[in-house]
């Protein structure tokens, strides 16, 4: 499919919950996850999103984080992947959500895009 | 015209009946425009109020839609758990004062579901089934036509609450997964009055 | 303490997750959650949203949720309940970040709303 | 002054030293405007460097600040794993190219955290007092006094970015944990010139 979702935060559980959240409304889309430290402790981890954007099977990546950390390390990546990442200062569960269904439905990105800036909020 | 409590409990029957048998139409409907657990949903709900009823058979028809509305507020587990549920415990409620007229009991559930989903008709969810059917009651002229005329209705319409909201434009052409099971509680309802 | 925090989420990873992770801003706050349905599935559940806000020791909650269901459950309860709950209509994650630390650290209730504000998603 | 590549070693292994020793000063910090955890995130990130150092001896200055960049990058957990990460990093590029005077090495690092965390001075962040430090050094005069007064003025600064931003007013009078680490960078840094 064009677009894989990444969902980068600070928890593990909070990751993996909203993928299985928005799983549902989006079985065929790829959704890979990087939540919390090496450890699995609460924090962020640029190995973690690096793997995760590489075993995203999307053309190109939206991605979506919760706080500070996980913001900067997804930024970090960003300057270092040749991946084309589309990076979204929205909700985390709430944006996630939104755009998995539409991109789920082949919207185009500016629909997606449409739909995700009443949800910024960072 | 007021509703007997057996005509009331074979209504009830009837639903949970076709709830069971109709578990895939309503996931398939809900995967194309939602999550695809409604039917999954409602089939628990209706074992839900199967096992109270067999736990305590209902006899006041406050008492069978009491019954009704916990068993799907517990089980249903999706959006349509509360909806149905606050549905059926403002009728209960209102049966407890007075005997009502069928169409007038129809219109204190679908209150409850617009209460409940902060949402009105046209926004296609099964308040697009409810409300005309409501109405047609209230004008004794309930039928399957009615029902059919309102899936119909509610299928070209793009849904601006529930989950089907978010694909807007194209959750057009597709029949809302609530509607169609409400579907099923009102040819539930014009079966057992008929029988 | 003054005010506590209930999650109430469609998935039990998230709800577990964002209760770890605002623990760590606020480790003096009551953070009570109801996560998925009865089986721990996706979904929403009364009852446990019930027993979250019985267990919560604030005296009054901060409620924060996701998505349709959730809320719908929430609102039921409220009309069920004597406890004195604020349903915030906010980003599920950053929300319930933003209100513990300001709870944490005793904010009166006009502060922690001026700051939910921004939020305001839903 | 240009650093030599000893002075520059020694000067990472102090702030490793100094890292080790206070962990529990910065968690203590973190605690009253954070999460807590930037000693404990520190003292990951000085274990990193010390084991990437006995891992492979860095040869060139270049060597010495990605080796740490990566260090803290991979192991820190927290906002400070990034910025000074990013510092770290921008100052080995910088060294690629020209051997730099102290000042400017610290501007570009300083640079560099600006655009990581999106900031700038008056934030109450560890920009607070890698900026005057940058400026002092480029002075030649970067003492102990310059860090004291940064970490002074940073205290009655109301945050703007980062964790302590969500404490708006209450952060103020709060030493930033991050200030804090950068103070022991630069003392370090000041004990190994003298050395
Ligand atoms: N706000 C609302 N108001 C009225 N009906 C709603 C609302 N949200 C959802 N619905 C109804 O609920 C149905 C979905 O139920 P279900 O799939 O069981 O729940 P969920 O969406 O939580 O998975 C929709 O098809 C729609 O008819
Ligand atoms: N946007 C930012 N710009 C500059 N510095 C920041 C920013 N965000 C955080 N910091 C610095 O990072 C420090 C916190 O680091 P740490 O506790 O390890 O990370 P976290 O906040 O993720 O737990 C703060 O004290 C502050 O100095
Ligand atoms: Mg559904
Ligand atoms: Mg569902
Ligand atoms: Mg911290
Ligand atoms: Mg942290």
């Amino acid at each position: 499919m064009k677009y894989g979702i990444v969902i980068v935060s600070h928890s593990y559980d909070i990751a993996q919950g909203v993928k299985k959240l928005i799983s549902q409304a989006a079985p065929d889309l790829s959704i890979t996850t990087a939540g919390g430290t090496e450890d699995e402790e609460i924090g962020s981890s640029l190995e973690k999103i690096q793997q995760a954007v590489d075993d995203n099977h999307g053309e190109e990546i939206l991605a979506f984080y919760d706080l500070g950390s996980s913001k900067m390390n997804l930024e970090m990546l960003m300057e270092m992947t040749d991946k084309k990442i589309h990076k979204y200062d929205v909700a985390l569960v709430e944006g996630a959500y939104t755009a998995a269904t539409l991109a789920q439905v082949d919207s185009p990105l500016d629909v997606i895009e449409k739909n995700l800036q009443p949800l910024k909020i960072k | 015209m007021k509703l007997e409590l057996t005509t009331a409990k074979k209504w009830i029957a009837l639903f949970v009946e076709k709830l069971e048998n109709n578990m895939a139409v309503l996931n398939e409907l809900d995967t194309a425009i939602g999550d695809g657990d409604h039917g999954t949903n409602m089939k628990r709900g209706a074992e839900a109020i199967t096992a109270a009823f067999a736990k305590k058979e209902p006899e006041t028809l406050a008492d069978l839609y009491k019954t009704t509305a916990f068993a799907m507020i517990q089980k249903v587990g999706g959006a349509s758990g509360p909806l149905y549920g606050t549905a059926f415990l403002d009728m209960s409620k209102a049966e407890k004062s007075d005997e009502l007229e069928l169409g007038d009991l129809l219109q204190i559930g679908t209150d409850g579901l617009k209460r409940r989903g902060q949402s009105d008709v046209g926004m296609k969810t099964m308040i697009d089934v409810w409300q005309p059917v409501s109405e047609a009651a209230k004008n004794n002229q309930l039928n399957q036509k009615v029902i059919d005329d309102a899936l119909a209705k509610g299928k070209d319409l793009v849904a601006t609450k529930g989950r089907a909201s978010y694909l807007e434009e194209k959750s057009k052409g597709h029949i809302d997964p609530g509607s169609q099971s409400s579907a099923y509680l009102f040819e539930s309802l014009i079966e057992a009055i008929g029988a």
